[in-house]
């Protein structure tokens, strides 16, 4: 037997995990509460306690001190102290992580229930950092000799029953949760990579929540008295990247150009089904201090896409598609992948689009990493990505990391701002709404980088569910406030 | 008592209308055999076919035929079937070809009891084994038709037939290829059955055959009969002059050829001390054999002894155990050459005949006119050109396979039984054609053959296998063969 | 039967027309209008749009014109490359027979979308490297079902006969085992070029195959899935399409089987 | 005795020769592919929101992926002997286990796949090729046709939604009960079905047409016992043949319908480990293929040679 019951509900998703450690897992083990972290986060990214109850940084923003929860235990039984924490925390900052971004200079116990982060220099999104994933709290137990996670020994309301990268994962209730006492007896994760799967496993009663589902099935699935669906705005962005450098878009008018030439209402309507998606602004409504909800998105406006092709010096060539004055080619490759199934669709539509502008682009579809990678070799010219600015709840870092003086691997190519650097700066120790605003219209005029459309993240689930609660950051599932009543 | 079959002015045609049957009638009683000679190709196996109520699809039938009630012309393929098997049954000229080749020979008879009598499977197990040791095949019951010799899987489909126990059987040339006692075993199970109250038909070429059978005789020739009456008047006393040659072209009553000049050159073939053992028996366990040119050598030996397999090892169409075959060298491989024992066996089923004398023509740059000349001297019709092999008669096919390995000059020919499916008269034509080739074309001919007169009439040498070693069987010309 | 071959060769016609007529007859397939996206088949589009509002006829004619020149030229080397080595095989017996059925159950083993990837490598989105990976994948079915046979048809006593006769083994293979070999190899063509254009939808689905905006028939289908409750007949047409390409051949063949 | 010793040990020198072949080609293949395997494996393992080039540079340190290239291989060939197949870049697991594990399922399906084929297609084939242009061969020919036309993502999807949602009979996807592996099985079968049936049906009508099949109605046999002991038999020669194949690249082959049902097996994780450049799980799965087809190719043999004795003299 496989441990699983009838009244353990399924949960299918698309998130494959390819090993045990945080790194790989911790996304699937962080949302079905396995693993916790010092800060949690609500709907509006706000960091909230979970392993740590109050913090507090230095006057000198050097150091901040995180208090941990009285009582926390892990599944084994031993207690969730500073020292285990640091040492977890240490060995997640060292590895692949967004912890290994911040300027971490050491993290260190102080006695038993207080963790000390030194850093380098200001950095105010640091509790954001720690509530993601990658950041988790395993029980020393967890590491075998090398330093490899060999189990997954987590402090949340529910233990790991099961594990069977990279598709399986069954958790049982943890009895000896610091919180109030989950009522499911346990849940089942299953990675199901195809949208039209997981509809009809949920419609079918064979899961009990779909996480993920494709605008095309979302109507259907509306319409059925046997599932509720349920969406939040999350704060993912599909957006072109640009190669600021190339001799296509040095030119700032040709990138507005672009961002002109683009329907982004027809493409967010045919494709995504909700017209209201379509954006301009790098940072989606769900990040309210980054937003700004005085600007409409950009209408689609091709004359003046052509003029201001025609202004630096792209004429119409053979075939309708411009040249320079040297007789080049307007024609670039803009790749992107699959992961997201809308991606594909999206730059054919845009090719199409750009096409009307006298701009010829070939679609290459291939792996994520095609971007980063394109990025570092120079090869990239265009690429079609979507990028979760609630990475961290707290887009600064993401900001930083992708607006960097570097430009970023999912973010600006070869084009940075003085302006958008010092303000990023003065951030790192003043929540200042002015600035983060500044920050988007800066990315919005000079456009390094053009948004398209934004996202929501759509759930379906049985009606017979009691509350579910979508975290917008896809840091939880909060399966320790799910009912499941026989 | 009624006739159980008959068959009144049975007319068939081929689809462009050439008859091919032109009113044959007759009648077969029960307890009564009836023996049907004929020349080759006049319709003798289309006249059982149409009792059986399959004649091939593409000829048209007019007349009568009526079997145990039933208008056989005229009824419904299901009311024909359903008389398959339990009011009549039959032996096809070509047992080869009627053998499943993936059925071992005991599953092959011993179904007929289980699945069209019902018996019960250890007796239909029984009776089937009975049936192969009276006709002598014990042991032979496990093997596939692959491993069986030629006079083998006739004797099985004989078995088969002899299983069914009809009230009607009908059997075509069931004895060729068979040694005399064997045959005579065969004629005397055929007139036994009928001696139960079953209606036999036989087709034969074997005149002994039908003396043996004894009840009546009918003669057919080209499409018509041409006699019809109690054996014992017809064989003795024939009054049509075609019968009277007929009967009178019996290889007994050959002229034997004058004596050969004593053999001389180089040899053409020589095996030394062969030996070869199949399905872990030894088959032949030392055999020697020198054939010079102009030879005429035949091979006597009972069913089984070796004799196609000797053929297949001096040809190399199968691996000696031992011993060395030597080849007069400086010769196109094709020179040596082979008449298989079953004529359907080595033609290419889907290939019309003028199709498959064609490529050779071209491939050994015969001009296309000997094959003409050839037919006419075999007695082969030009239309029989456009059909397949499976469209032909069984002589007519025979015939066609001695003018295609005689068009090769050979300088070796292996002829495995070549007049088996030949009536006497058209034997008496044919067979000097092999003579021929050696005298005149100076190719060494080994013949096998169960026929110790045609052996005596055209051979220069006539040797015997026996376990496994070839021994002299007497000198020519004229003494007793004594088998 | 032979209503059912010119039924046969009246879809291939039909369709090689389609192909080679349509797309010049037809709109451009990559024009897009984004607010005509899943429209119902009508006068202004007779077979209705897709998802991104493309007239569905006209991706149609110009899919087919590709589909059916890959999946010929893919089938077609397959074809060539296994009956040819499979022939070979079963007339060499022996160590080069081995060594061949070596080869075959290699190139099963190498994942096929490795060796599609490796050719597509070259030339991303291509046609001839696309079909050059297809027919490396194929070309093992045809090699062992032609080696079969030929090894059943050469043990036969009338293949015995030909060499005898003096017929080289070119003769003996092309006259004696092709025609025997035909009837089946018909039917594996047939479905072997459905499968080469389904072969190349499973690469567009795991994102190796055309690159967009080349209309092709297997992603057609796969792309407008989704929308099948919403539009069922441009998610079924070329699906229907690939089914007719095959049929035709199936029927084209329909009567060979029967050996006379 | 002697003779099944001499088959078996030319079978294990033609294993071997696979295996060499395959680990080395397979790995020349992945290194002839485009693309920074350290970006690749870094994607595969960490996801495309964490992917970037610091990710890249590290998996790179971890695993010195900069070293020379031919060292590897014999390292790997060497290992091969022990049925140590080196660990996964992605995961860092040993691979033969994971092999295993999804082979297990692979072949479970494959042989479902099979086992709902063989009883749907064949009686349908032979039916066909009993009476050629007859009704049933008609419908048969056309149920085929659109069977093989629908990609298997369609199909299975079709499936899905029908027998799970509207019927309710049976779980949509996944392998949490026994009853799942019947739907993606089915989507497999369907398309197994209609190829082995038209071959059945050729094969049928092949041997209809031959004397022996004749001789054995003139015999008396009923019609089924015809088919049964005479037709069947032979007629499947050639069909054991095409479905051995059918066996084979379902193996490999059922990518699509593996990732639509959530199916754990091999083509999923093939797909994923060439992505993900995972050489030594690509060159695992490989070998572990190429070992299953030489073993399935001599089942085949063997079958053939059972069903059709002149096979089984081995001298051609
Ligand atoms: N299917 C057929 N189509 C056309 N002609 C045929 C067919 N079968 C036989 N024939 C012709 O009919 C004639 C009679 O054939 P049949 O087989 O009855 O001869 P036969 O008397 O049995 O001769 P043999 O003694 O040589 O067997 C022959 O000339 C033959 O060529
Ligand atoms: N492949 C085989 N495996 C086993 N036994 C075989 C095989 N082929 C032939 N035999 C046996 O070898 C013996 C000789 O066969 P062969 O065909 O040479 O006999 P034959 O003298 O020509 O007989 P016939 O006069 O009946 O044609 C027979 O007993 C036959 O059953
Ligand atoms: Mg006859
Ligand atoms: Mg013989």
């Amino acid at each position: 037997g496989d441990g699983t019951a009838p009244s353990w509900p399924r949960i299918v998703a698309p998130g494959e995990f390819a090993g045990l450690d945080l790194s790989r897992a911790g996304h699937v083990l962080g949302r079905m509460g396995v693993v916790e972290t010092l800060v949690g986060a609500d709907e509006a990214g706000r960091p909230t306690p979970e392993l740590a109850v109050s913090w507090a940084v230095s006057a000198d923003h050097a150091e901040w001190r995180f208090r941990l929860r009285p009582g926390a235990r892990f599944h084994d039984g031993t207690p969730v102290d500073a020292t285990s924490v640091a040492s977890a925390l240490s060995h997640a900052a060292a590895g692949v992580s967004v912890l290994a971004r911040a300027p971490l200079a050491g993290i260190a116990p102080d006695g038993e229930d207080v963790v000390v982060f030194r850093l380098h220099r200001p950095f105010a999104p640091l509790p954001a950092f720690l509530s993601h994933a990658g950041s988790g709290v395993l029980a020393p137990g967890s590491f075998g000799g090398s330093g490899r996670v060999d189990r997954v020994i987590g402090s949340g309301p529910f233990r790991v029953a099961q594990i069977h990268p990279p598709h399986r994962l069954l958790v049982a209730r943890w009895e000896g949760w610091w919180g109030a006492a989950p009522r499911l007896p346990g849940a089942l994760y299953l990675a199901t990579g195809q949208g039209e799967t997981r509809a009809v496993m949920v419609e079918s009663g064979e899961a009990q929540i779909a996480i993920g589902l494709l605008p095309a099935s979302l109507a259907r699935l509306r319409r059925r008295v046997r599932v509720a669906v349920a969406s939040v705005p999350t704060p993912r962005v599909r957006m072109l990247k640009l190669d600021a450098a190339s001799p296509f878009f040095r030119d700032q008018r040709v990138r507005e150009a672009l961002s002109l030439a683009l329907d982004r209402e027809g493409i967010a309507g045919a494709l995504l089904r909700d017209a209201t998606l379509a954006t301009d602004q790098l940072f989606p409504p769900a990040l309210a201090d980054w937003h700004d909800p005085s600007l409409g998105p950009s209408r689609q406006d091709l004359a003046g896409a052509r003029a201001l092709l025609e202004a630096a010096g792209w004429r119409p060539g053979p075939g309708g598609i411009r040249q320079d004055a040297l007789g080049q080619r307007f024609a670039v490759e803009l790749r992107t992948f699959t992961t997201w199934p809308e991606l594909p669709a999206m730059a054919t539509a845009i090719q199409a689009q750009l096409r009307e502008a006298g701009i010829a682009v070939s679609v290459s579809i291939g792996s994520s990493s095609d971007i980063p990678r394109g990025h570092r070799d120079g090869r990239l010219q265009m690429g079609l990505f979507t990028r979760q600015f609630g990475l961290v709840p707290d887009p600064l870092g993401t900001v930083l990391s992708d607006y960097g003086q570097a430009g970023g691997d999912w973010g600006a190519m070869n084009w940075h701002s003085e302006e958008l650097l010092a303000l990023a700066a003065s951030l790192g120790t003043t929540p200042d709404r002015s600035a983060r605003r500044r920050i988007g219209t800066i990315l919005r005029e000079e456009r390094p980088v053009i948004p398209i459309a934004s996202s929501t993240l759509a759930v379906a689930a049985t009606p017979r569910l009691r509350g579910l609660r979508l975290d917008p950051f896809e840091l939880r599932f909060h399966l320790q406030e799910l009912d499941w009543p026989a | 008592m009624t006739a159980a079959l008959l068959v009144e002015d049975l007319h068939v045609a081929d689809a462009k209308g050439t008859p091919l049957l032109r009113g044959a009638s007759l009648q077969a009683r029960p307890g009564v055999p009836l023996t049907v000679l004929g020349e080759t190709g006049s319709g003798k196996s289309l006249v059982l076919l149409a009792v059986l109520g399959a004649l091939p699809p593409g000829l048209q039938a007019q007349g009568r035929v009526a079997l145990a009630g039933t208008e056989m012309l005229v009824a419904p393929p299901q009311a024909r079937r359903r008389l398959w098997g339990r009011t009549v049954s039959v032996l096809p000229q070509e047992p080869f070809l009627a053998l499943d080749p993936t059925m071992r020979a005991l599953s092959q008879v011993a179904e007929t009891y289980r699945l069209v009598r019902g018996f019960p499977r250890p007796r239909a197990q029984a009776e089937a084994e009975a049936r192969l040791r009276e006709l002598g095949l014990e042991g032979t019951g496990t093997r596939f038709p692959f491993q069986l010799s030629g006079g083998m899987a006739q004797r099985l489909a004989l078995a088969i037939l002899r299983a069914a126990d009809t009230p009607v059987l009908l059997a075509d040339e069931p004895t060729k290829g068979l040694d005399a006692p064997r045959r005579d075993e065969a004629a005397r199970r055929l007139r036994d059955e009928a001696e139960r109250g079953r209606a036999v038909v036989t087709v034969t070429h074997d005149v002994a055959v039908a003396r043996a059978l004894g009840g009546d005789v009918l003669i057919l020739r080209e499409g018509a009969v041409v006699e019809h009456g109690p054996a014992a008047q017809v064989l003795a006393s024939p009054s049509h002059a075609y019968s009277r040659a007929l009967l009178a072209a019996e290889p007994s009553r050959w002229t034997r050829p004058a004596r050969p000049p004593s053999p001389s050159g180089p040899p053409v073939m020589e095996a030394v001390a062969l030996r070869k053992s199949l399905g872990g028996r030894p088959l032949l366990r030392e055999v020697s054999l020198t054939l010079r040119p102009g030879e005429l050598v035949a091979v006597l030996g009972s069913s089984g002894s070796g004799k196609t397999t000797l053929g297949d090892l001096l040809l190399g169409l199968m691996r000696t155990d031992g011993g060395e075959v030597r080849r007069l060298p400086g010769v196109a491989p094709w020179r040596f050459t082979k008449l298989w024992q079953d004529p359907p066996a080595a033609f290419v089923p889907h290939q019309r005949l003028r199709q498959g004398l064609d490529v050779l023509s071209r491939r050994h740059g015969i001009p296309f006119a000997r094959f003409g000349s050839g037919m006419e001297r075999l007695g082969l019709a030009p239309a029989l050109l456009d059909r397949l092999p499976a469209e032909i008669s069984g002589g007519e096919l025979q015939r066609f396979a001695l003018l295609r390995a005689l068009s090769l000059d050979p300088v070796f020919l292996f002829a495995d039984e070549p007049t088996s499916r030949l009536d006497p008269l058209t034997q008496a034509t044919v067979a000097p054609m092999l003579r021929e080739a050696a005298r005149s074309k100076g190719a060494a001919v080994l013949l096998v053959t169960h026929d110790p007169d045609l052996a005596d009439a055209l051979a220069d040498r006539v040797l015997r296998l026996h376990e496994g070693r070839l021994a002299s069987a007497g000198c020519h010309p004229g003494g007793p063969l004594g088998l | 039967m032979s209503g059912a071959r010119g039924l046969g060769a009246a879809l291939l016609l039909l369709l090689g027309g389609l192909a080679l007529l349509g797309p010049s007859l037809l709109p451009d397939p990559a024009l897009q209008d984004l607010r005509s996206a899943l429209q119902p088949p009508g006068t202004t589009w007779w077979l209705g749009t897709d998802h991104l509002g493309r007239s569905v006829l006209a991706r149609a004619a110009h899919a087919l014109r590709f589909s059916l020149t890959l999946a010929a030229t893919a089938v077609g080397i397959a074809v060539l490359l296994g009956t040819g080595l499979g022939l070979l095989a079963a007339s060499l017996g022996g160590l080069a027979d081995r060594a061949l059925a070596a080869l075959g159950d290699a190139t099963l083993a190498l994942p096929g979308l490795l060796l599609v990837m490796v050719v597509v490598a070259f030339a991303p989105g291509e046609i001839l490297p696309l079909s050059g990976g297809v027919a490396l994948a194929q070309w093992v079915h045809f090699f062992r079902v032609a080696r079969a046979e030929a090894r059943r048809v050469l043990a036969l006593p009338h293949a015995e006969a030909a060499r005898v006769l003096g017929f080289g083994p070119d003769y003996v293979l092309r006259r004696l085992v092709l025609p025997e070999l035909r009837p089946i190899l018909l039917t594996l063509v047939g479905f072997g070029l459905g499968t080469a254009v389904l072969q190349v939808a499973a690469l567009s689905f795991v994102g190796v195959g055309v690159r967009p905006p080349t209309p092709e028939l297997g992603s057609m289908t796969t792309e407008l899935l989704p929308y099948l409750p919403e539009a069922p007949v441009q998610a079924l047409v070329p699906a229907v399409l690939v089914a007719m390409l095959v049929l035709g051949f199936q029927l084209l063949s329909a009567d060979e089987g029967q050996k006379p | 005795m002697m003779g099944v010793v001499r088959i078996l040990l030319a079978r294990l020198a033609q294993a071997g020769f696979v295996a060499v072949l395959v680990g080395t080609v397979g790995f020349a293949l992945m290194h002839s592919l485009p693309g920074d395997p350290a970006f690749r494996i870094a994607a595969e393992r960490y996801g495309p929101d964490m992917v970037d080039a610091a990710a890249a540079e590290a998996v790179r340190a971890e695993l010195g992926l900069d070293g020379p290239v031919l060292p590897r291989l014999l390292r790997w060939l060497g290992r091969v002997i022990t049925l140590n197949l080196g660990h996964s870049l992605v995961s860092g697991a040993p691979v033969l286990p994971e092999l295993l594990d999804h082979l297990a399922h692979t072949a479970m399906l494959a042989a479902m796949a099979l086992a709902l084929a063989l009883p749907l297609g064949l009686p349908l084939g032979v039916l066909a090729g009993l009476r050629p242009g007859g009704a049933v061969d008609r419908v048969v020919l056309l149920g085929a046709v659109l069977l093989r036309a629908v990609p298997p993502y369609a199909l299975g999807l079709a499936l899905m939604v029908v027998f799970a949602l509207h019927l309710g009979w049976l779980p949509p996807a996944g392998f949490e009960s026994p009853a799942a592996i019947l739907l993606p099985a089915l989507t497999l079968a369907l398309g197994v079905a209609a190829l082995g049936g038209r071959v059945a049906r050729d094969a049928v009508m092949a041997v209809e047409a031959s004397p022996f099949l004749r001789f054995a109605r003139w015999k008396g046999l009923s019609e089924a016992a015809v088919v049964r002991r005479h037709g069947l038999r032979n007629a499947s020669i050639p069909v054991v043949a095409v479905l051995g194949l059918q066996f084979a690249a379902l193996l490999e082959g059922a990518v699509v319908v593996e990732s639509l049902f959530s199916w754990p097996g091999l083509g999923h994780a093939l797909v994923h480990a060439i992505f993900a450049r995972d050489v030594p799980m690509v060159q695992g799965a490989a070998l572990a293929l190429g070992l299953g087809f030489v073993l399935l190719n001599a089942l085949a043999d063997a079958l053939a040679a059972l069903l059709d004795p002149r096979r089984a003299r081995g001298t051609l």
